[in-house]
């Protein structure tokens, strides 16, 4: 069979459906088939990748009608790039998964790795497709497995923040769906190019409602401020390893939905501004909170929704390198925070309440997991030589270039932030003595394995950036050349 | 009482830019869109009489299959939510008092009409209103009937998932026939036969009775999760 | 669509009358049985805008399996919103 | 004539999506909160359909009495798309109210204010 995009809902579609029968035959199967399914996913992403690896999209046409009267999936230098990041990466997390509690029922885990494959099919759907209303369609699949995973622990608070989550979340459905209803009268069509075409056309006054609302509706999904209410309650309630898929892949996605609305459907630069002081306050604000948080988790999903602001910010300023900057920190932001969520979770795994006190001089007793976190710190924040320096640095260069000084500085005042409460977390591990009794639980062999990975990443990206400074080069250009992207996706006609 | 002036004022903008965006919104005017499209590929190309069907499951078919998927996510999260371990010896629970003798007899009557009805609706999707979701729909109505009528009727879950697995995988392997055969994802192989006659619209019909299935299955279990899981709590629950 | 006028105003009062009732109401049953009522309004405006699919299916998933999964959650939680007059909701779960 | 269908069709919308509105964001009962999220569900549905009705068209079904006549046909991409929407606002209500059931267990209660383990 031909490899090409629309396996990548196809197969887990399959995979999902038949998984109460594998669970008939053996019960392992429902653990090992969506890894399976995620690693040749993973290996799909790499050939694809190199198909495209000279700046072209693939589309591909489902149903055999040509866009826009069909629904087409793209597979795009920047689409492709963040679809691989994230087949991989939910590949290793799937990894870290396997054994993670072994003492939960088999029916419970047979859901437990369905619901786990189908986020991220619903993640990567959203990136890949292109027709508005099935964006849609993909969200509420990624919503729905969201809401049920992170209610799935019984002895946590895990259903409230689940009420929460579908309250916020539902908001967000209303006023996508609302922006379509309303698109729709104005453009006739739901392909996505096709809006882009004829959106010069439509009546400014409309055009700014539209936009509005997919700006609140993806906002909310992207934990842009105020709308994101949600994130950390989840974030705390989930289980550990959805936490790091949340913010790897779920958040990804929905910027990624809001920056192609904004950079591809519409042509209303002046969004750019409120896109800026949304994101500059986003940051501000949750690092702040951040600072105080006495739970790891709660720390760390208040340091995820700063980094998604710092992210906006870059998005706003919209020049081709704030692109690339912006296009980068997404991807160190989903491999570095995918390393701390992970680590974290085995560093306070039997503790009740999560705090940080927990990790009081945790390091003489679990040396490989504290060290991994202690690196994923000094990759969030910034520092030389790791992952994420090169991201900030592009980020400030791109800033500098546009006069953002006021930018500059807040951006430099919020990473003083981030090194304070960071490092009172690493102080903590490497210098306190140990107060909490609680036992401690040394990750599986499989987790450690992830855990290598990612560090491996980290480190390596932040010795050599040019490994994938070329494909986000290419991104970058791919999202801000719009015409290309409509003239690729309607030749097909 | 500061909250509910400030939701009054929210309710007073929203609703305000609604009706100002609706107002420049002429109702019932035609507008270039898409649909005319459709209106003439469908009769012409497709041979499918009911326009919104060949939109659901041909045009639009990858929709209809994100949606089955949101449906199966439903049905495997609640049950997922609803989850607790059983104690020793402890049966699945519905009833407390049994109902009586003449609801018995009529939902027995009334039960076989019912799926054949919603197995009609179904079958006929590209005919004339209706499909799989409203088929399905119906038949998980009628199954509804039996669980509250029949305080031990029970809804075989291997049945249940045999059913929901093998219509979800005909669903997208039939999607798949077509990209074996150098086609795209979920295009028609088949004739299309002629308009107005039931083997028409190739494979639109078979997916919609594959879909009519699956929701049918899903649906029920639904209902069964909730009702089943309706228990007075223990309190070694939470452990 | 003229003659029409007549049952479409009835309709209108009648779902967001529906509306108002089940947001005001104390009592969650009547609340829902509203709720299953607003579906009903909106399959048959459904209807006479010339889509019977949707009105089909609004009525079989909105009016019959919406409202019952509804009664099911009240009948394990609690039927009255301000919970003092709650005798004769069934009493489930306990302080955990 | 016109006109009044207009402000019943778009209104009646309208009207559900704002009374839905003020149940979710003013009501502290969970279950009420939930019935406001499906009304609101239900006025963006009649949004969606309205906005496809042409005047004195037909339903998008080529039976065999309308196959040859020039009828004119309301808009089908809706309808499609909306039988989508209410199939999903059915799983999203599915979803949201057993997380009340789970929650109701646990707490006793069906009120926000009760609930408060997790800051709202």
């Amino acid at each position: 069979m031909v490899i090409s995009p629309v396996q990548y809902i196809a197969l887990p579609l399959m995979a999902a459906f038949l998984i109460p029968l594998f669970g008939k035959i053996n019960k392992d199967l429902v653990r090992i088939i969506p890894g399976l399914v995620l690693l040749y996913l993973s290996y799909v992403s790499v050939t694809l990748m190199m198909q495209i690896s000279g700046g072209t999209s693939i589309v591909e046409v489902i149903g055999g009608w040509s866009p826009p009267w069909g629904i087409n999936l793209v597979f795009s230098p920047f689409s492709g790039f963040l679809v691989s990041m994230m087949t991989i990466l939910g590949f290793l997390i799937w990894v870290y998964t396997y054994n993670f509690k072994p003492e939960v029922d088999h029916s419970q885990t047979t859901k437990f790795y369905t619901l786990f494959m189908m986020l991220i099919t619903g993640t990567v759907g959203i990136v890949l497709t292109g027709d508005i209303f099935n964006l849609f369609v993909f969200l509420e699949i990624t919503a729905i497995s969201a809401y049920a995973l992170t209610a799935f622990y019984r002895e946590r608070d895990g259903a409230e923040a689940a009420f929460k989550y579908v309250l916020i979340g539902s908001f967000a459905s209303f006023f996508i769906l609302l922006a379509i209803v309303i698109l729709y009268t104005q453009v006739g069509t739901l392909n996505m190019a096709e809006i882009a075409q004829k959106m010069p056309g439509v009546d400014p006054y409309m055009k700014g409602v539209i936009l509005l609302f997919f700006f609140i509706g993806f906002g909310i999904e992207a934990e842009m401020f105020p709308l994101n209410g949600w994130a950390p309650d989840v974030y705390t309630q989930a289980p550990g390893p959805i936490a790091a898929i949340f913010s790897g892949m779920v958040v990804k996605a929905g910027i990624y939905a809001l920056v192609r609305v904004i950079f591809t459907l519409f042509d209303v630069p002046e969004v750019l501004n409120l896109l800026l002081i949304m994101g500059l306050v986003t940051m501000v604000i949750a690092e702040v909170i951040a600072m105080r948080q006495e739970r790891i988790k709660r720390m760390l999903a208040y340091s995820s929704i700063g980094q998604m602001g710092l992210v906006l910010v870059a998005f706003s300023i919209g020049t081709k390198e704030a692109l690339f900057a912006a296009i980068f920190l997404m991807f160190n932001h989903a491999i570095i925070k995918g390393a701390l969520f992970l680590s974290a979770t085995y560093l306070v795994y039997n503790s009740k309440d999560k705090e940080i006190s927990d990790m009081n001089g945790i390091a003489k007793l679990m040396p490989f997991t504290s060290f991994i976190f202690a690196l994923g710190a000094m990759a969030i924040v910034g520092l030389p030589p790791f992952a994420g320096f090169w991201s900030k640095l592009y980020l400030l260069i791109a800033a500098a270039d546009a006069q953002l000084i006021a930018v500059i500085a807040i951006i430099l005042v919020i990473s003083v932030i981030e090194i304070v409460y960071y490092f009172r977390v690493i102080h903590r591990m490497y210098f306190k003595e140990r107060i909490s009794k609680v036992e401690i639980k040394i990750p599986t062999l499989n987790a450690k394995f992830t855990l290598a990975v990612l560090a491996l990443v980290i480190i390596v990206i932040g010795l050599y950036p040019d490994l994938v400074s070329g494909m986000i080069e290419q991104a970058a250009n791919d999202l801000l050349d719009k015409q290309n992207y409509i003239q690729t996706v309607l030749s097909l006609r | 009482m500061i909250k509910k002036i400030l939701i009054f004022i929210l309710l007073a903008v929203v609703g305000y830019s609604l009706v100002d965006v609706f107002s420049y919104i002429p109702f019932g005017e035609h507008r270039d869109t898409v649909g005319d499209f459709y209106l003439q590929q469908s009769p012409e190309t497709l041979k499918v009489a009911n326009t919104v069907t060949s939109i659901v499951v041909n045009f639009r078919g990858f929709d209809t299959l994100g949606e089955v998927t949101v449906l199966f996510l439903a049905a495997l999260g609640l049950s997922s939510i609803m989850y607790r371990r059983k104690r020793k010896g402890e049966k699945d629970v519905r009833a407390k008092k049994p109902s009586s003798r003449i609801l018995q007899v009529g939902a027995q009557i009334i039960f076989p009409l019912v799926v054949v009805l919603g197995a009609y609706v179904f079958i006929h999707g590209h005919l004339t209103p209706g499909g799989g979701f409203q088929g399905g729909a119906i038949i998980a109505t009628a199954s509804l009937l039996m669980l509250i009528t029949y305080r031990k009727f029970k809804v075989n879950h291997n049945t249940i998932s045999w059913i929901e697995s093998i219509a979800g995988v005909a669903f997208v392997s039939i999607g798949m026939v077509g990209l074996l055969k150098g086609m795209s994802f979920l295009e028609n192989f088949l004739p299309t036969g002629e308009l107005n006659s039931l083997l028409s619209g190739g494979v639109i019909g078979i997916i919609y009775v594959a879909v009519g299935f699956k929701v049918a299955a899903e649906l029920t279990g639904v209902i069964d999760t909730v009702l089943l899981n309706n228990r007075p709590d223990s309190n070694n629950e939470n452990n | 669509m003229t003659w029409l006028i007549i049952p479409i105003i009835v309709l209108v009062i009648l779902t967001v009358g529906a509306a108002i009732y089940a947001v005001v109401t104390k009592n969650l049953l009547y609340a829902v049985v509203s709720t299953g009522l607003i579906s009903l309004g909106l399959s048959l405006f459904f209807f006479i805008l010339q889509a019977p699919d949707v009105a089909l299916t609004e009525a079989a998933i909105g009016v019959a399996l919406t409202t019952i999964i509804f009664i099911i959650t009240i009948r394990n939680t609690t039927q009255y919103e301000d919970e003092e007059n709650d005798n004769s909701a069934v009493k489930g779960g306990s302080n955990d | 004539m016109n006109q009044l269908l207009t402000i019943s069709f778009y209104g009646t919308a309208i009207a559900l999506i704002l009374i839905g509105l003020y149940a979710v964001l003013a009501k502290k009962n969970l279950l009420k909160i939930v019935i406001g999220l499906s009304i609101i569900d239900g006025g963006l549905h009649l949004l969606f359909v309205a906005i496809g009705y042409l005047s004195n068209g037909t339903a998008p079904i080529f039976s065999p009495e309308v196959v040859g006549q020039d009828m004119p046909m309301v808009d089908p991409v809706p309808q499609a798309l909306v039988l989508t929407a209410i199939v999903i606002g059915f799983a999203v209500t599915a979803v949201a109210l057993s997380l009340v059931i789970r929650l109701y267990r646990h707490h006793n209660t069906a009120s926000i204010d009760q609930i408060k383990n997790l800051k709202w």
